[in-house]
């Protein structure tokens, strides 16, 4: 088609809609000067700019959302309607360590406990990173401190880890009797 | 070609002379790569001077039609020798079926009837200019990327913190490969234990903490949970006590009884590292 | 577990919003069945459907349309705003030669066909460019051999040509001039 062919737009609701048009086909983002483009260089940026900012609060309530990035504008899906399109292409979970998990177990099995008690429990230093994972999911908090040398802080569970495992409380978890088979067997081993 | 005369008929058509080269398609010798691209093959060339000459597809006058198309063909011959092949061959085929025609109809067996020698190519024809045709509508249709572009606005992953996820089971498992590779000592028994008072320990703990780290003993039951959550949360302060984690006290026979949270209160000195927190057993005061 | 932390739509405004959400960030259309994923499996087709047509008409002042296409539903932008966009891409598409559109017509209405079919229909060599032109669009791929000497390959036309051709399914083609009358007239004609 030839240029001249395309039509002017000639109102400010026009160029909203050939800006929204123009960036919700881009596959990257937009500046200043490439949105000029698409109206032959006919429109100022300092106008351009101030529709932009328009149509951003046209879509304050859409799922989508106009944002202004380095190297341009660009409409991207609002976080909160990510778990839904997460659903459709489930990415495989992230995993936790095997420390940051038999940390957790032995908090949750044996709470309140020090982290000198999970470091015996477990025979190896528990890093302050896998405490502070456990605590930033707000799966484990302080609950009081132990009142021995050292002041160690006593860690336990908390109920958003009950609600984000699906258990009503910590009796819902898997029953220790199995454990204390394998830990005799475990003490037999050394005889 | 170029000796074509525009003078004397070129060809007669249901008996008119065709006297000249049709002007939209005269293009003089030098272009003539342009005219080999406007047409895309013998078929295309045929219906063109079936169209142009008006007549019917289904009534194909063979001589007049033949010797057209011969001449096309000879312009084109000059210049691209590989196209003008698929253009003899038709070339031949017309030859043929305007010599078939020349011979007296046969009957066919069983009284049916001759075929006409025209009906493959009429056949070819039709089919040709429907395929054709279907191009251009097909061209029409709207056309991702020419008439309109997919939407795919941008999905910032960072903006989901992807969290891993862990089952209760996954816990029983970290569990046993703890006791597996355990080098638990005989004196770190663990022993089969009413879970539940533990989880009442840490509520306790944060119930005090939460209240200032001072409660009167009745406030930190909830009668309304029953007897056997009273008897663990019961339970639960009793093992408190017995680490010393609170403490209990009574000014005299029959007032209130108060507990308070041992953390705050201690004596002892702050600044101990981190030890390997065995359980002390040294009274606190 | 972590999957109960998403949210539930419970209305259906907001089942709309997350399906806008959806579909405006897909990087294909998108099927009934995937839409579904998105909730968990919990909305049903029927009352998906209602609210994709809801949502179509919502858009329909809008610089984009929500369109049904043989492998499901996407947003697409509106013709009109065309030329703004091809400004800042100054790549045109291809504008497709005779013979690649006439061997894409009858790839598509007479599929699955030989590229020897296709040179009977045509009385032309179809040349290995214009096939592979239409390969390499998407638009038409090897779907079998036809079991005859040299078992040529059989071509048919894929659902992204579908897709970019905005047609749901190979009967929405545009329908073929009707010539058979005048094929069976022609073969009255001898007497």
């Amino acid at each position: 088609m030839a240029k001249s062919a395309t039509p002017r737009p000639d109102n400010a609701a026009q160029v909203k809609r050939i800006l929204e048009a123009v960036l919700l086909s881009a596959q990257q983002p937009l500046s200043l000067f490439e949105l000029k483009k698409a109206f032959d260089d006919a429109i100022g940026s300092d106008v351009l700019r101030i529709l932009l900012d328009d149509v951003r609060n046209d879509w304050a309530d859409q799922p989508l959302e106009l944002v202004q990035v380095a190297s341009g504008w660009r409409f991207r899906t609002r976080a909160e309607f990510m778990p839904f399109i997460e659903r459709l292409n489930p990415e495989k979970p992230p995993k936790y360590s095997r420390a940051v998990l038999e940390t957790l177990a032995i908090i949750a099995y044996r709470q309140p406990v020090t982290r000198g008690d999970i470091e015996e429990i477990r025979g190896v230093t528990v890093s302050t990173q896998v405490i502070k994972t456990l605590e930033e999911r707000g799966w484990v908090d302080v609950v009081g401190h132990r009142d021995t040398p050292g002041r160690p802080a006593l860690l336990a569970t908390t109920k958003k880890f009950l609600d984000d495992l699906g258990l009503r409380s910590v009796t819902e978890l898997p029953p220790l009797e199995i454990m204390n088979q394998s830990l005799e067997l475990a003490d037999a081993q050394p005889q | 070609m170029s000796e074509i005369a525009v003078s004397e008929p070129l060809a007669r058509i249901y008996g008119e002379p065709l006297v000249q080269m049709p002007l939209d398609l005269y293009i003089p010798p030098d272009a003539m790569a342009v005219m080999l691209d406007a047409f895309e093959g013998p078929l295309d060339l045929l219906l063109y001077l079936i169209r142009k000459a008006n007549i019917s597809v289904l009534d194909i006058p063979m001589a007049p039609l033949t010797a057209q198309y011969l001449i096309y063909v000879d312009a084109m011959r000059a210049q691209n020798l590989e196209l003008a092949a698929d253009y003899l061959v038709m070339a031949a085929m017309l030859i043929e079926i305007k010599s078939r025609m020349l011979l007296p109809k046969v009957k066919a067996e069983e009284g049916e009837e001759a075929e006409d020698p025209r009906a493959e190519l009429v056949r070819r024809l039709i089919e040709y200019e429907q395929m054709k045709q279907a191009a251009l509508r097909l061209d029409e249709l709207p056309q991702a990327e020419r008439d309109f572009d997919w939407v795919e606005v941008c999905v910032e992953k960072t903006l989901l913190q992807r969290l891993p996820d862990v089952s209760p089971d996954d816990l029983r498992d970290a569990w046993r490969a703890i006791l597996r590779q355990s080098k638990l000592s005989t004196r770190h028994t663990i022993q089969r234990e009413e879970l539940s008072v533990r989880e009442h320990m840490g509520q306790i703990l944060r119930f005090l903490r939460e209240a200032g780290g001072f409660v009167e003993f009745c406030a930190m039951f909830d009668v309304t949970l029953g007897r056997p959550v009273l008897v663990v949360h019961f339970l639960a302060m009793l093992e408190l006590a017995r680490e010393h984690l609170l403490e209990l006290t009574q000014s005299e026979a029959f007032a209130p009884i108060y507990v308070r949270l041992s953390d705050g209160q201690g004596k002892q000195e702050q600044g101990g590292e981190l030890q390997s927190g065995e359980i002390s057993n040294a009274a606190a005061g």
